[in-house]
């Protein structure tokens, strides 16, 4: 009876990062702490396993493992995305982090981050879905307060409690939508809820999505994000506004896929939220002088344009490959944007005047970030943002559509006030040099370079996607 | 064929990217220049070959096609003579910077890309194509301008330059997507959106797109009152950059009316061409008017811009008034607002680079230093008074051609608002006639060169190998206007039958 | 009858010990306060037949209380009760905000159609329950495990006052840590 | 055939910008001259052959040209006119530039495109090409100021008179003429036509000087003379009322512009006539007289009495040009243009006094010069429409004799004080005197044509009574004046020419310039002002259109941007920092959504 | 017993628990509450199982599951607390109030 009907191997990807933590951990407690750079070529090694492992994976077609794990292109693509999102970061932060006490730590706590993520894209149970959720909470509220100064613990602090309440909701939801349908897989999900209690799902469904919505950081729940990012240095705020996010959203898309809609008429929540998210986001930027606030607000917005590709999500097929995409596009075109700020001692707008002179080709990355932000092709988030309009119109949704594109108009605003004073003359004070961070501009670069290519190369991206 | 002119600088670029960085300019303009004749030669075999109807040396190649987005390159009679006069402006500007001293790989550098991009905005086929290389204008063109900049003001000017214009190509870029969803299947294949003619009805979604399309147009053609960014980026670009800047990008809005906004949207253009008719008048007049109160030599001739790029609006809104005009009519309209764009091209390209020639004399623009530099400097005298006669629109130069074509197209259409642009072709004459009694008539007057005294040179062989190809085209075109307009009519002919459906 | 009894009784000691751990002002009483209403939903679990379940969750919230109260020592003000605490804020709107939601979910939970009871228990519930956790739900357990892991990494990183380099120097090297307090984890 | 025609019209052309472009240093005058002459050979071969030709130039618009009866005339006229006049500026050395010689060729080749145009387009083409080389010759000499400003004025007042053909070509293709043929005038539909034969004849007045356009001659006068006798005598001048004769047909289609035409023509001639007899100043006086002269070809056009036009066309272009002509080598001797200064020019310069004096006659109209017979004709045809224009006709025609006296008395009656004049090179004076006699002759026999060809016969002709009458009122005239021309009062209304200039800045002028002044300032004041993001910049342009509606705009557009910001204000609002807050305002909010949901499951 | 009273007495737990969390000023009370919002989970988890699904195991893996993400929240909330203690000498929500806007 207690057989192990399935397979580890399916989980190269995710065991590799759970191995890469455990070895971080058990490396960097016997490493001096000028040589903890090991500890960061241990992960990278861990992660690029898991890349080969996901490729591998990927050539296979759609399964279930462990009753409750999908593989499919979703998690296949949400693997690839949080790997390379977790590489390239690890790999910029080396400045921030090198020699640091708790450097092991840091990687540790990253790519169990990315575990988490990983876990909520791919599970197919509400029980799964709870506890990658934990996953992907804990050690991000540590990572949060790694630099324990005082912002950042206030940033922890503020990080937990939203979580914490965020996941009593979620338990809560999960409990409801148990109740509703009396199961808490996805497959049983729709025959659960044709016989259950309309009522009790709905509010489940929105408790449940409370959760995701934190790790999303969507309206209502989106509180945390400017303070934290904010609070943290610039690679924990990457980590924390891209990995989880990406995790999450992937998560919404396939459990919502699974509630159907005359049930719960969720497609109408999900364009509320994405309609407050992407013009709230928005609005909170236009004043900001402070970039990581800046930052921050932007991703809010960002959210709502994908959970525009997830509110049409059951009425077309263009919808899955879109939501992808941006992701994808998504991840590295923030990274980017962060990474150009941690590679710099400015904190505001202000303070970056005159870095196209001195800094040309940083500031030329931090441009296409922003502007790739924007959606200007030929970034990898127009293709992003062009699919997700097409699917809301497509799927009958073209006020989203419409909306989003309004708030498109809005955001150049905010993010040109920034790209202007690149360009303006310099301050007169001199800068600073050795604040400056090295890998982080390469980081920056290297991220803006991907966005580029991974926009010119949709056409080839895009189909590889659309695959169920 | 048609990718090899477009990307023929862009590799070139590359090449010399890869020269170890030397202070020799020669090192670098002669391949550009050379670059430029050999796209010459390769545009005069393209215009040989055109086909009669249709595009010509079209490439598609899928890009991201679930996006409905693809290479797609093609040049037809609209396209073709803005091509041949981009790429003779830029080759002019080359020869003119022949010595460039001021960091001259960069320099270089960024006026090939920005040739190849140019070059491309006239010859793409997909919306998206089209607007990448319209962005990308825009980028060198700021970089052109804030690190070669005469003022001190460069920087400022680039900078209101890239925020506008880009302002207005995100409009630009909304109204496209309009049009791509529009479409069934969506795409963004101009070609195959024409043939689709997915808002057929007009509507407000139609009107919707050409508002957005028309905003990002009106920014880079520039239309009143969308030309701010327009006096302060001449004032402050080098000589060969006005020239470009003034030659060639602002082509890019004219063009992307008659290419984009006239075919894909015609039961809109139709519905707003009154609009457009009194946007082309009042820059007409307005450009005519403030360009007539300048002391600064390269504000008036920027301000010349706004007023000649209001023909080309006059001309392709007459053109929408389908009701009101008969067919050869609206044929003579658009047929003389794509005239307009090429001779525009050339003549105000010779007029900023004899601006620039006389700045590096003088070191000022402004007009009242100068005075009696026809006996000084007769073939500079000469070559102005040509160009500026040409600018006014005087029969025997390309802009008559143009101008003529475009007023008796529009007078039965829109008969007002022609007859108040038609002044604008007397103000425009005034004010030249006010610049070069200014500055070529009377006592001699001149500014002391700098570091020397006085010596005040006519124009050198470089100079009159950049301007005089100009001048002649331009009255080439003048005298003999067949070759071009037999090219251009066929394509005129098919845009107007697109928009009157 | 003794059934019903024993629900309210312990219905309301869960309720009212829960309210009560908001009122009282002392963190110690609150603290135990709260083990009691842990304790009597313990008991409401029991009552529906889930021993194993009910034990489990008797036996963590004692210990679960205890760590708090150590932590309440250890930093919290007025741990013994001795002063009072004034420690709310948004009272109405919470008062508010809850009293919604209370009103919302019970009125759901008796307004609703609930679905009829389907099936049996297992005869062996915790059988039951541990061949679930070894298959179906094998890798959640294992992802809660996992996420021990983190919790223990992450509240080392957050909780510790000083690393291993601080007490056994950068290179780790050092014959003796250096701790304030002899007899931590060395070498 | 074509080729001759294309040989007529490239030949001077192509001469002439051949020399601006090269500049030989001495070739320039026999290069010039040997263009003329054939020209002028070209121009008779082509005045027999009557070629005709139509190149391609728009969509279903041809250039055409042709050399009809009509054109015959003056195609032969302006070579003739180019040649004599070539000749005699050869014999003043400042002339002798490659430039000067170019532009004048160039001027002749756009004069007889301009006169065998049969589409609009080539006309107008030429058309304006005469003006702005007009204005390089009035310039001629670069240093001199007032000279650049009587060719601005000169050019640009011209031009205004241009824009008429501007419409004209539209309205002619809007009224259902595609091939813009310039005799289709009376075809045309609608208002179009009353639009295009208003174009046609601004244009024309302006071109020719005729009221209110007659005042950018007076500043034209500061070129060189022989421009003066090319331009603004035999040819450009002329081109205006040739125009008009062409189209006589489609003036009297309307019905009210050939009246009108024939007033102003006839207005001119009076008015500038007496603008004429109160000039101090030889050239002056000349060219308003050329203004009153032209007057009667245009009234001829109005009156449709089209050979008594052509007539005093041929007639005034020989008397004029040489009248310029003599004048011209007289200031140049002198070194002033003041009739005071100029006493006794005749006396000095006995062979060019008489050409002058025979010229003098002929413009007074005394018998039996040829502007005594064209005048003569033009006035029947006057009267045959109207007594009255034949009463003003009349009396023009009286004050035309007392200018010719005038002028004629001041360079006959010596002056008090001797001057010196300046040495000329003894080959040029030979080579002016042959020109004056020949032109003499020419102008005072050009009333033999009227016996000629069809082309110049009047109809009506001129009854005897009239020729008696006006040739009376000529030797009357030129009695009366000859006693008091020394001291004829000289009111500054007339000095002036009637105040048309000061009329022109006043009106025109001077609030078009005060208007792009404020524009161009508004227009700085807009860039100092990009507001990026707030879209104030297009408010501002408002704001010199309209005060009121920029303030309502500005509130609207402030409103936004202020809305906008306020708006943003808001969103941060939630942001304060306090978690619990954060808890509930996400209580909230979640509770909101899902109430929303159950809602929709309500109303599903 | 039935199903609905269950739930009233979960939803009292849930209600009184979201009151704790949103009124309380220091950071282990607020925690506390969020823990007598889980108790009302427990209680409705068990519930819906024994009422509604009894012949599945979800619901006790459920109660499993809440338990444990009880701990690990409390492991974590302490730690965070302790950092800021640390840091900031803080203990209440209301001082960490530094990042805003």
């Amino acid at each position: 009876m207690v057989m192990m009907n399935e397979d580890p191997a399916t989980l190269i990807p995710e065991l590799a990062l759970l191995a890469g933590a455990v070895l971080a951990v058990l490396v960097g407690a016997w490493t001096p702490r000028r040589r903890q750079g090991r500890v960061r070529v241990l992960a990278l090694v861990a992660v690029g396993v898991g890349l080969i492992g996901t490729i591998t994976a990927a050539t296979k077609p759609p399964s279930t493992t462990f009753d409750t794990y999908v593989l499919d292109t979703t998690t296949h693509a949400v693997r690839a995305i949080v790997l390379v999102s977790v590489a390239l970061i690890l790999w910029w932060s080396r400045d921030a982090v090198a020699a640091h006490p708790r450097e092991s730590e840091f990687t540790a706590l990253v790519l169990l981050g990315g575990l988490g993520a990983v876990l909520m894209a791919g599970a197919a149970d509400l029980l799964l879905l709870f506890a990658a959720f934990l996953l992907a909470s804990v050690p991000l509220y540590a990572l949060a307060g790694w630099a324990k100064s005082g912002a950042t613990t206030e940033a922890a602090l503020k990080y937990y409690l939203s979580g914490a309440f965020a996941g009593v909701t979620m338990l809560a939801g999960t409990t409801l939508l148990y109740g509703a349908a009396g199961t808490t897989g996805y497959d049983t999900l729709p025959e659960g809820l044709a016989t259950g209690a309309a009522g009790p799902a709905a509010v489940g469904l929105v408790a449940v999505l409370a959760g995701l919505a934190f790790k999303a950081g969507a309206v209502p729940a989106h509180f945390w994000v400017p303070d934290v990012t904010d609070g943290t240095p610039p690679p924990v705020a990457a980590v924390l506004t891209t990995i989880p996010k990406i995790g999450a959203l992937a998560a919404m898309w396939r459990l919502l896929l699974d509630v159907p809609e005359d049930i719960v008429p969720w497609p109408l929540l999900i364009a509320v939220i994405a309609a407050v998210s992407m013009s709230l986001g928005n609005l909170a930027a236009f004043s900001q002088s402070s970039v990581l606030r800046l930052l921050a607000y932007s991703t809010v917005s960002q959210v709502g344009y994908v959970l525009i590709i997830i509110a049409v999500g059951a009425r077309t097929p263009e919808a899955q490959p879109a939501l992808l995409f941006y992701l994808a596009a998504y991840a590295l075109t923030n990274i980017g944007a962060f990474a150009a700020v941690a590679a710099h001692p400015a904190r505001t707008v202000d303070e970056f005047r005159g870095l196209g002179r001195r800094r040309p080709l940083l500031a030329i990355a931090l441009v296409v970030s922003l502007l790739g932000l924007v959606g200007t092709p030929p970034t990898a988030v127009f293709v992003g943002k062009l699919t997700a309009f097409t699917a809301a119109f497509d799927g009958g949704m073209a006020w989203l559509a419409v909306l989003a594109a309004v708030n498109t108009v809005a955001s150049l605003f905010y993010y040109l006030r920034w790209i202007a004073p690149l360009f303006r003359d310099e301050s007169p004070e001199p800068a600073d040099e050795s604040s400056e961070s090295r890998t982080a501009r390469h980081g920056a670069v290297t991220a803006a370079t991907l966005s580029l290519v991974l926009g010119v190369a949709a056409g080839l991206i895009l189909p590889l996607f659309a695959a169920s | 064929m048609l990718s090899i002119v477009v990307f023929l600088p862009a590799v070139v670029a590359l090449a010399l990217a890869a020269l170890p960085d030397t202070s020799t300019p020669r090192r670098y303009t002669v391949p550009w220049v050379v670059t430029g004749l050999v796209q010459l030669v390769l545009v005069a075999v393209m215009w040989l070959q055109l086909p009669p109807s249709g595009y010509g040396f079209v490439e598609q190649v899928a890009w991201i096609p679930s996006a409905g987005i693809s290479y797609h390159l093609g040049v037809d009679g609209l396209s073709l003579p803005l091509v041949a006069m981009t790429v003779v402006v830029f080759t002019a500007a080359a020869i003119y910077s022949l010595r460039e001293h001021q960091r001259p790989k960069s320099y270089v550098l960024l006026f090939l890309a920005l040739q190849t991009v140019s070059v491309g905005v006239f010859v793409a086929l997909d919306l998206i194509l089209f607007f990448l290389f319209f962005d990308l204008s825009i980028v060198f063109m700021y970089f052109v301008i804030a690190g070669w900049g005469q003022g001190s003001r460069a920087r400022s000017a680039a900078l209101t330059f890239f925020l506008y214009t880009f302002l207005g190509s995100l409009a630009l870029l909304l109204g496209f997507i309009l049009i791509y969803l529009a479409a069934t299947p969506h795409t963004f294949d101009i070609p195959a959106l024409a043939a689709q003619n997915p808002l057929t009805a007009g509507g407000p979604v139609a009107g919707a797109a050409l508002l957005a399309i028309g905003m990002g147009l009106a920014v880079k053609t520039p239309l009143v009152p969308f030309h701010t960014w327009l006096p302060p980026a001449h004032t402050e670009a080098p000589a060969a950059g006005s020239a470009v800047l003034a030659g060639v990008l602002l082509k890019m809005g004219t063009y992307g009316f008659v290419r984009i906004a006239m075919p894909l949207l015609p039961a809109s253009w139709r519905q707003f061409a009154g609009v457009v008719v009194v946007l082309g008048v009042v820059s007409v007049i307005y450009g005519a008017l403030v360009a007539l109160a300048q002391t600064d030599l390269k504000r008036m001739i920027a301000y010349t811009s706004v007023n000649h790029m209001g023909y080309v609006l006059l001309g392709v809104g007459a053109a929408g008034l389908v009701a009101e005009t008969d067919a050869q009519a609206r044929q003579l309209a658009t047929t003389g607002a794509v005239t307009q764009m090429v001779s525009h091209g050339l003549i105000t390209g010779a007029l900023f680079l004899l601006a620039g020639a006389l700045h590096e004399r003088g070191r000022t623009y402004d007009m009242g230093a100068y005075g009696g530099l026809a006996a000084r400097t007769p073939r500079f005298a000469g070559l102005f008074a040509v160009a500026a006669f040409a600018s006014l629109g005087l029969p025997g130069f390309s802009g008559f051609i143009a101008e003529f074509q475009i007023f008796t197209g529009a007078l039965g259409a829109t008969p007002v608002a022609t007859a108040i642009a038609v002044v604008g072709i007397l103000l425009t004459a005034g004010l030249f006639l006010v610049a070069l009694s200014r500055m070529l008539l009377g006592g001699l007057r001149y500014p002391d060169a700098p570091g020397t005294p006085r010596p005040f040179p006519d124009l050198r062989a470089r100079e009159l190998a950049a301007i005089v190809p100009l001048l002649l085209l331009a009255t080439l075109i003048g005298l003999v206007p067949r070759t071009l307009l037999d090219t251009i009519d066929p394509a005129s002919r098919v845009l107007n039958e697109l928009v009157a459906r | 009858m003794i059934t019903l009894a024993l629900f309210v009784v312990l219905a309301a000691t869960a309720i009212v010990a829960g309210a009560l751990v908001f009122r009282v002002d002392s963190m110690a009483r609150a603290t135990f306060l709260l083990l009691l209403s842990f304790l009597a939903v313990a008991g409401l679990v029991l009552m529906t037949g889930l021993q194993y379940l009910g034990v489990v969750i008797v036996l963590m919230m004692v210990i679960e209380m205890v760590v708090m109260a150590v932590f309440m020592i250890m930093y919290m003000m007025n741990p013994a009760g001795l002063m009072t605490m004034t420690m709310f804020h948004n009272t109405r709107g919470a008062v508010a905000i809850a009293a919604t939601v209370f009103v919302a979910l019970a009125a759901g939970a008796l307004v609703v159609d609930w679905p009829v009871r389907g099936g049996v228990p297992a005869p062996d519930l915790t059988m039951a329950l541990g061949e679930s956790l070894m298959s179906g739900q094998m890798l959640t357990m294992m992802t809660l495990g996992v996420t021990l892991f983190a919790t223990i990494v992450g509240s080392v990183v957050l909780a510790t006052g000083r690393g291993r380099y601080d007490r056994l120097g950068d290179d780790l090297g050092a014959a003796e840590s250096d701790d304030r307090d002899r007899g931590g984890v060395g070498r | 055939m074509d080729v001759l025609l294309v040989a007529l019209l490239l030949v001077p052309l192509i001469g002439g910008v051949t020399l601006v472009v090269v500049r030989p240093p001495r070739a320039a005058v026999p290069v010039g001259l040997a263009v003329a002459a054939a020209t002028v050979g070209l121009a008779v071969v082509a005045a027999l052959q009557r070629p005709h030709i139509g190149l391609p130039l728009f969509d279903g618009v041809a250039a055409g040209f042709a050399v009809d009866e009509l054109s015959a005339v003056m195609v032969v006229l302006v070579a003739v006119a180019l040649l004599a006049v070539l000749a005699f500026a050869a014999g003043e050395p400042a002339l002798g530039s490659g430039r000067f010689v170019g532009l004048m060729l160039v001027f002749a080749g756009a004069m007889l495109a301009t006169v065998t145009a049969t589409t609009l387009p080539p006309l107008l083409a030429a058309w304006e090409v005469m003006g702005a080389v007009s204005w390089a010759l009035i310039a001629h000499h670069t240093s001199d100021p007032e000279a650049a400003r009587g060719a601005r004025t000169a050019f640009l007042t011209t031009r205004t008179a241009d824009l008429g053909l501007y419409l004209a070509a539209g309205a002619l293709l809007a009224g259902g003429v595609p091939t813009l043929a310039i005799d289709a005038l009376p075809l045309v539909a609608g208002g179009w036509r009353d639009l295009a034969v208003a174009g046609i004849v601004v244009a024309a007045l302006g071109k020719s000087a005729q009221l209110p356009f007659s005042f950018w001659l007076s500043g034209a006068m500061h070129g060189p003379s022989p421009v003066s006798a090319l331009l603004h005598s035999a040819t450009m001048v002329a081109a205006g009322a040739y125009l008009l004769l062409r189209t006589t047909a489609g003036l009297q289609a309307t019905g009210w512009a050939a009246p009108l035409v024939a007033w102003v023509g006839v207005s001119t001639a009076l008015l500038l006539g007496l603008v004429a007899l109160a000039q101090d100043d030889l050239k002056q006086l000349l060219a308003a007289s050329t203004s009153a002269q032209i007057g009667f070809m245009v009234l001829a056009a109005g009156v449709g009495a089209v050979p008594a036009g052509v007539l005093q066309t041929v007639a005034h272009a020989a008397t004029k040009s040489l009248l310029f002509l003599v004048a011209g080598a007289w200031l140049v001797r002198v070194g002033s243009r003041r009739l005071d200064d100029l006493r006794g020019a005749a006396r000095r310069h006995p062979v060019l006094g008489a050409a002058f004096t025979v010229g003098s006659v002929t413009l007074a109209g005394v018998p039996p010069t040829g502007l005594w017979v064209s005048k003569d004709a033009v006035l029947a045809g006057a009267m045959a429409t109207g007594p009255s224009l034949y009463a003003v006709g009349l009396a023009a025609g009286l004050v035309s004799a007392g200018y010719a006296a005038k002028a004629l008395w001041f360079v006959w009656h010596p002056s008090p004080n001797p001057v010196e004049d300046m040495a000329v090179a003894p080959a040029g004076e030979r080579v002016q005197a042959v020109v004056a006699v020949a032109l003499a002759v020419a102008a005072a026999a050009a009333g033999l044509l009227a016996l000629g060809p069809a082309v110049f016969r009047p109809d009506p002709a001129p009854s005897g009574l009239e020729l008696l009458v006006s040739g009376a009122v000529a030797v009357v005239g030129i009695g009366v004046t000859w006693r008091v021309a020394g001291r004829l009062p000289e009111p500054a209304l007339l000095l002036s020419w009637l105040r048309l200039e000061r009329l022109a800045v006043v009106l025109l002028v001077r609030p078009t310039r005060q208007l792009a002044a404020a524009l161009a300032r508004g227009d700085d004041a807009l860039h100092h002002r990009v507001v990026l993001g707030t879209g104030r910049d297009a408010v501002r342009v408002a704001a010199l259109i309209d005060r009121h509606v920029e303030r309502g705009l500005d509130r609207g557009v402030d409103g936004v941007a202020a809305g906008a910001r306020a708006l943003g204000r808001t969103a941060r609002r939630p942001q304060t920092g306090q978690l619990h807050q954060y808890y509930a305002q996400a209580a909230v909010g979640f509770g909101v959504l899902a109430a929303l949901a159950v809602l929709l499951i309500g109303v599903s | 017993m039935n199903l609905q009273a269950y739930l009233v007495v979960a939803a009292a737990l849930v209600s009184v628990g979201l009151f704790g969390a949103l009124t309380q000023q220091s950071i282990v009370m607020l925690m506390m509450g969020l823990e007598l919002l889980l108790n009302g989970v427990i209680l409705g988890a068990a519930a819906f199982w024994y009422f509604l699904a009894p012949a599945g195991t979800e619901g006790q893996v459920l109660i499993v599951i809440v338990v444990t993400a009880m701990a690990i929240e409390m492991a974590a909330g302490f730690a965070v607390t302790t950092a800021i203690y640390r840091a900031k000498r803080i203990d209440m929500t209301d001082d960490a109030a530094e990042l805003r806007g």
